[in-house]
């Protein structure tokens, strides 16, 4: 009778049971032989969205959604840290590269760089308060962060042009060794997807290789059982804010790029925003980093083409949405990884 | 004679008025294998908690390896060398066996690495298989952990704490609902391992106790009744009033 | 079997679709003598503002149809795309509409934010932009470009100059202002302050903000009551006016304060109902039953098509479509033919006589005021019991009186450069 | 002096409507530890339910009585089919679940009643004002404040006094020692999902004549309600109750000095409620 203890003393980690229900969500769903295929992968969707995509700005979109959702992933899938919040560095990394080429340079290396590293800044600021809790606080300090975010935004529209959006930013130049290009996704877009391109698949085998590394191993485990980490020596704080800063500073770049993208910065509730980089990583799947990537092109595919048709598209997107977490928590990324796969071992073997 | 590993001087805890440890001394030397035993609520794991740092101590000092960690936070305390193995299993249950292991054993050297793959540090592969092998689960090494049997998620449990090669051991009731013959498997496991570790633990099991343990501290009523050798508790009159009777 | 047959046609696909991706790069474009004549509409089709996007939709569509779907001999493709109220949204949809669907004009909005980004791919893209919705930074720097940016709606300050006698002289002499806190508030709030005590004997005794997505207005009534003001005007359109007027009403603040609306659109009425909206006063830059031929057509031919009285959104959608067809008919095919054609253009379309003028492309129309009947009243009134929420009670012809001098709208532009 | 009083007496107001939502919240979240993100669209649909009986029977009255049994039924088909097997998986796929789940619920209803509001009248009754002396409040609100009242006494009489409510506190601290007792734990949740989705369902039926009805009501008026619950403690009862009073006046008062920021104070509240007090303001430690 000594174990009819009470479970809330094992902090919260998962009794056998409960694990064996959650099994399905992980085991095997990112085989090892995926973890570098990913890139190749990504190559291969930029070339399919390059050639099928009718709309440059949407196809370049993608690359940047897709990016954007793959950084989240990070917190979402790996960290087991559900973000409300993560409008926010996407919008700052708007600002802050807007701004720079509005008022300092026209470079397109300083303004990203500028939104980069000035949202790995403020995010580890507001990941030190963030990360105090886990789980649903979590959740809801990001949101008030992202809130409190657009507040500012709002107000200081002297700087941000409030909800009027920041307009008039700039074509911003592009030095590569031996010439500069000008990024300008209205009269050249494919030099603008190019470069985007580039540069999202530099930064997602980052984000494989930070997934891969030690530090990120030990942000998988953290999500696993903190308190076993904690036990093993790792400070699972510092593991978790390095975390939310990595998410992001990807996401000040992409919104960065965005901003370059459009020239504009526009302001919307930015909870909503963050619904929607939330419903591309669950839409992709979370247990890997081109999952969110996927989920975020079939998203804006989805909203472009269903929204031509039919008013109430996110019905459906909704409706995708509720299937997906009941029947197929690891999204599209876990239906061809495991679903699709099983169902053709199955008929070579009934055959 | 070295200083001993552990020492605890006057630990003392209450939760509400009252007193879970109440003022507990231990001294646990170098190599030693000493066990904890005591009646439900005699404050054993409380004293674990107070050791590790998951408990703030009322008033009291511990000392690990000659130096003060009363307070400190858990995680600082296990990387100064003290594993504790859980009375609850405890393991990261959708990850494979082998990354339990790996990741308990990267902890020493390449905790904070984000710039090369895990899978290539050679040394921390070589020490994962090790403590696989050492723990029976090397042909368990890409099962799920959670897909495990009881018995064999309580010797990853176990396994996980070795790999972070300590140099004390803090066994929670290892054999807790194992069949006697995992017992006996874990019995022999942690003799072995007690030829290069210090091991402190709680067990319930006396006929475990009896057989492995060189020094005994009977808690009861988060007070220590008595300390000795195992025959020296055996005979004892009030351990054999307060907690043998009636258990065994 | 059938796996490979779904990757030949997976590839053909491909291979068929590569003209107009990014990839395939830019097609034609350019009017030849019967290349259609594509117009882009962007809109808010879904989120808070829903029915004016539609009635936008409607009025273009109504307009294309009333010109038999032809400007001469060339065919009219209308393409109709939702922003979701979103600016990132109108963004895409307008690179879209310009680099996909190859649009000669873009038009549409109903909110600033959308109308900005609209413009900012338009002015990059040399596609001319015709606004609909009520900003003051349409055709202000840096957004207003003077070879492609062009307003329809009125201004805030344009339709507050405009209204600010009636309030001061009909209703009461001091006056609070509750407005939204975003730019559409913003401007409205310096509009009025600065009109309002322009009247003899008139002021401004409180200002108070109410937050974006405010529902609940009951801790604003202490200090409406507080300023001892005779008019309380607010400022918000939607959902916020909506909610505003239910909290007012209930408080009895309606028989104590003459309230005046200072943006009122048919389908906020009907949500508002006969029952709130007596007793008040608003403002509008369209009314259906303005008594005005070129208003009346439009409504007739309105009600025909949809069964019921346009708001006040569409009639900036038909216009435009009218003004672009004119404009061709005139001989007018490019973006600077455009311009020669609009600049200074004083015509009579759906909201009555109109001019379009040439320092800022600002139209100058009628602003029209409201009072608001109860149900009896209506049709006591030989108005309609189902549609005549409001009587117009007194018409303001579109006068560069209520505008910025162009003087003063070029000194601006030359301060920013 | 006096406009400080009325300005905390309406906050207080606004605060009761808060209340209302935070505990249903709450009360699902305490015993299922399920975060119903789906709350306010449920409000939503209950609120809708209101309009169109209100047109019906050209009152509210039966409104306030059938919508909370219409929503107890639908929380309960929707606990029994989609919520249960969230159960024992991750907390992060119930919040998932029930935010697609709100699009559903919002998208289908503007599908059947339009994207514009409806109108829902304040009952003939209660068109007169009431002088407290200082504030002169409208007699609807009044209603509003004693029907939360009452919902607020219910709901704790329920737990404190009935069987019923017993297992559900029991369940709330310790559900494996509930099912080793042989309680059908499985029915109990479906009541308190039900439960909490009918108190839900009363805030829809007593904003309707506030704001109006309209698809995206519920989406604003959550995240308030959401952070209501953190304020005031997840799964504490009392903490709901005080932080939405809280909230309410803190909203007003801030409105009365500061309205700019009247949006934006709930989270500065909530962030600094996280940071000292990290449990909420009656969370148990």
């Amino acid at each position: 009778m000594t174990h009819l203890t009470t479970p809330s003393a094992t902090d919260g980690t998962p009794t056998a049971g409960e694990a064996a229900v959650t099994v399905a969500r992980l085991s095997g769903a990112a085989p090892a032989r995926w973890t570098w295929g990913q890139l190749g992968l990504l190559v291969v969707l930029a070339v399919v969205v390059l050639f099928t995509v009718p709309n440059p700005s949407l196809a370049i979109g993608m690359l940047i959604y897709g990016l954007w959702a793959a950084g989240l992933n990070l917190l979402v899938g790996y960290g087991g840290l559900v973000s409300f919040g993560h409008a926010l560095p996407f919008a700052w990394g708007g600002y802050a590269a807007g701004l720079t080429l509005l008022h300092v340079s026209s470079s397109a290396w300083l303004a990203l760089l500028v939104a980069v590293v000035s949202m790995a800044v403020l995010s580890a600021l507001v990941g030190a308060v963030c990360l105090r809790r886990t789980e649903v606080y979590f959740s809801m300090l990001t949101l008030a962060f992202a809130q409190l975010g657009f507040f500012i935004a709002l107000q200081w529209d002297d700087l941000t042009g409030g909800d009027d959006g920041l307009a008039g930013i700039p074509v911003p130049t592009l030095w590569l060794p031996g010439t500069t290009v000008e990024l300008n996704a209205l009269r050249d877009p494919l030099t603008f997807f190019v470069v985007t391109a580039v540069l999202v698949l530099v930064v997602f085998a980052g984000l494989i290789l930070y997934t891969e590394s030690p530090m990120g191993r030990v942000l998988q485990a953290i999500r696993e059982s903190e308190e076993r980490a904690r036990g093993c020596g790792y400070s699972t704080r510092l593991v978790q804010l390095a975390t939310f800063v990595v998410a992001g500073a990807v996401a000040g770049l992409a919104g960065g790029l965005f901003a370059m993208l459009n020239n504009f910065v526009g302001l919307q509730p930015y909870w909503l925003l963050s619904g929607v980089v939330l419903i591309m990583v669950i839409l992709g799947g979370r247990s890997s980093l081109f999952g969110p990537f996927l989920g975020a092109v079939v998203y804006l595919l989805l909203e472009s083409t269903l929204s031509r048709y039919f008013a109430s598209w996110q019905l459906i997107v909704g409706a995708i949405f509720v299937i997906c977490v009941l029947a197929f928590p690891q999204g599209l990324w876990g239906l061809l990884t495991q679903t699709l796969p099983g169902l053709f071992r199955k008929r070579r073997r009934t055959r | 004679m070295t200083e001993p590993i552990l020492t605890a001087a006057g630990l003392d805890r209450s939760f509400g008025g009252i007193h879970a440890v109440n003022d507990v001394s231990l001294e646990i030397p170098q190599g030693a294998l000493h066990a904890i035993i005591g009646p439900n609520g005699s404050g054993k794991t409380t004293l674990f908690n107070l050791i590790t740092g998951h408990t703030r101590p009322s008033a009291g000092r511990v000392r690990f390896a000659g130096e003060d960690i009363t307070g400190m936070p858990y995680s600082k305390v296990a990387r100064k060398g003290l594993a504790k193995s859980y009375q609850i299993t405890t393991v990261f249950p959708l990850l494979t066996v082998f990354e339990n292991v790996r990741i308990a054993a990267q902890a020493a050297a390449h905790s904070y690495v984000f710039w090369r793959p895990a899978d290539g540090i050679r040394a921390v592969v070589a020490h994962t298989e090790e403590v696989l092998e050492r723990i029976g689960l090397a042909g368990e090494r890409d099962v799920i952990a959670s897909n495990l049997s009881h018995g064999d998620q309580r010797r990853l449990d176990l396994g996980i704490a070795l790999a972070t090669s300590p140099r004390l051991l803090l066994l929670d009731e290892p054999t807790a609902g194992m069949s006697p013959s995992e017992t006996a498997a874990t019995v022999e496991l942690v003799k072995e391992l007690n030829r290069d570790v210090t091991i402190l633990m709680i067990e319930h099991k006396m006929d475990v106790i009896l057989s492995i343990a060189d020094r005994i501290t009977v808690l009861h009523q988060g007070e220590k009744l008595f300390e000795g050798a195992p025959e020296d508790v055996k005979s004892h009159p009030r351990v054999q009033e307060v907690y043998l009777t009636g258990t065994l | 079997m059938r796996g490979k047959s779904v990757g030949v046609a997976g590839a053909v696909l491909l291979l068929t679709a590569c003209g107009g991706t990014v990839a395939g790069g830019g097609g034609g474009g350019g009017g030849g003598s019967d290349e259609p004549v594509r117009i882009g509409v962007i809109t808010g089709l879904t989120g808070a503002y829903v029915q004016l996007g539609e009635e936008q939709r409607n009025g273009a569509e109504l307009a294309v149809e009333q010109l038999g779907g032809q400007i001469g001999d060339r065919p009219i493709e209308l393409i109709v795309r939702d922003d979701q109220l979103k600016p990132d949204v109108a963004l895409r949809e307008a690179q879209a509409l310009v680099q996909e669907e190859q649009v000669d004009y873009l038009t549409g909005c109903v909110s600033a934010a959308t109308t900005l980004a609209v413009n900012q791919i338009a002015t990059q893209a040399g596609v001319p932009y015709i606004g609909t919705c009520q900003t003051e930074q349409l055709n202000r720097p840096p957004n207003y470009d003077a070879d492609l940016t062009y307003h329809l709606a009125p201004t805030p300050s344009q339709a507050i100059n405009a209204g600010s006698p009636f309030i001061c002289d009909q209703l009461g002499r001091s006056v609070f202002l509750l407005m939204p806190d975003y730019a559409f508030g913003h401007e409205q709030e310096a509009a009025y302050k600065q009109a309002i005590p322009e009247q003899a004997g008139c002021t401004v005794v409180g200002t108070a903000y109410f937050p974006l997505g405010t529902t609940d207005f009951n801790p604003y009534i202490p200090t409406i009551e507080g300023s001892g003001a005779e008019v309380l005007v607010f400022g918000g359109a939607g959902r916020d006016q909506v909610s505003f007027l239910r909290q007012v009403d209930q408080f009895g603040l309606t028989d104590r304060f003459r309230t005046f609306l200072s943006i009122e659109d048919l389908s906020f009425d009907q949500e508002l109902g006969f029952d709130l909206i007596d007793g008040t006063w608003a403002m509008a830059a369209f009314y259906w039953n303005v008594e005005d031929e070129g208003v009346q057509e439009y409504v007739d031919a309105y009600r025909e098509a949809y069964g019921a009285p346009p708001g006040g959104y569409g009639v900036y959608l038909w216009n435009a479509i009218n003004l672009i067809a004119a404009s061709i008919e005139d001989g007018a095919e490019t973006p600077e033919e455009f311009r020669e054609f609009m600049e200074g253009k004083e015509v009579s379309l759906a909201q009555g006589e109109m001019t379009i003028r040439a320092c800022d492309h600002q139209a100058l129309a009628p602003i029209v005021i409201l009072e608001g009947l109860a149900a009896d009243e209506a049709e006591s009134r030989g108005g309609d019991g189902q549609w005549g929420y409001r009587e117009v009670v007194e018409t303001l012809p579109g006068s560069e009186d209520y505008a910025p001098t162009c003087e003063e709208v070029q000194t601006e532009f030359q301060r920013a450069g | 002096m006096g406009q400080l009083i009325s300005q905390i007496v309406l906050g207080l107001v606004s605060g009761a409507l808060l209340v209302l939502l935070a505990l249903g919240l709450n009360l699902i979240f305490g015993l299922l530890e399920f975060i119903n993100f789906s709350h306010g669209a449920l409000y939503m649909v209950g609120a809708y339910v209101a309009s169109y009986l209100a047109v019906a029977t050209g009152s509210l009255w039966p409104a306030l009585l059938v919508v909370p049994v219409v929503m107890a039924l639908l929380g309960a088909g929707l606990e029994r089919t989609i919520i249960r097997p969230m159960y024992g998986r991750d907390q992060v796929d119930a919040l998932l679940l029930t935010f697609g789940l709100t699009y559903v619920l919002i998208e289908g209803v503007r599908m059947i009643a339009g994207s514009g509001g409806r109108r829902v009248s304040t009952p003939e009754l209660l068109r007169f004002q009431v002088d407290l002396g200082i504030v002169r409040l409208p007699a609807y609100l009044l209603f509003v404040v004693v029907v939360v009242g009452l919902v607020v006494a219910g709901l704790h009489l329920f737990l404190r006094r009935t069987d019923v409510g017993l297992i559900v506190r029991a369940g709330i601290r310790d559900h494996v020692m509930i099912r080793a007792l042989g309680v059908p734990f499985d029915r109990y949740r479906t009541l308190v999902f039900a439960l909490g989705v009918a108190v839900a369902g009363i805030a829809g039926v007593l904003t309707g004549p506030i704001t109006g009805v309209y698809p995206e009501m519920g989406a604003d008026i959550l995240i308030l309600a959401f952070v209501v619950v953190v304020v005031g403690g997840m799964g504490s009862f009392w903490g709901a109750v005080v932080a939405g009073l809280l909230i309410g006046v803190v909203v007003s008062l801030t409105t009365l000095y500061a309205s700019v920021y009247a949006g934006i104070v709930p989270f500065v509240l909530m962030i600094l409620v996280m940071t000292f007090r990290p449990r909420g303001l009656l969370g148990a430690t």
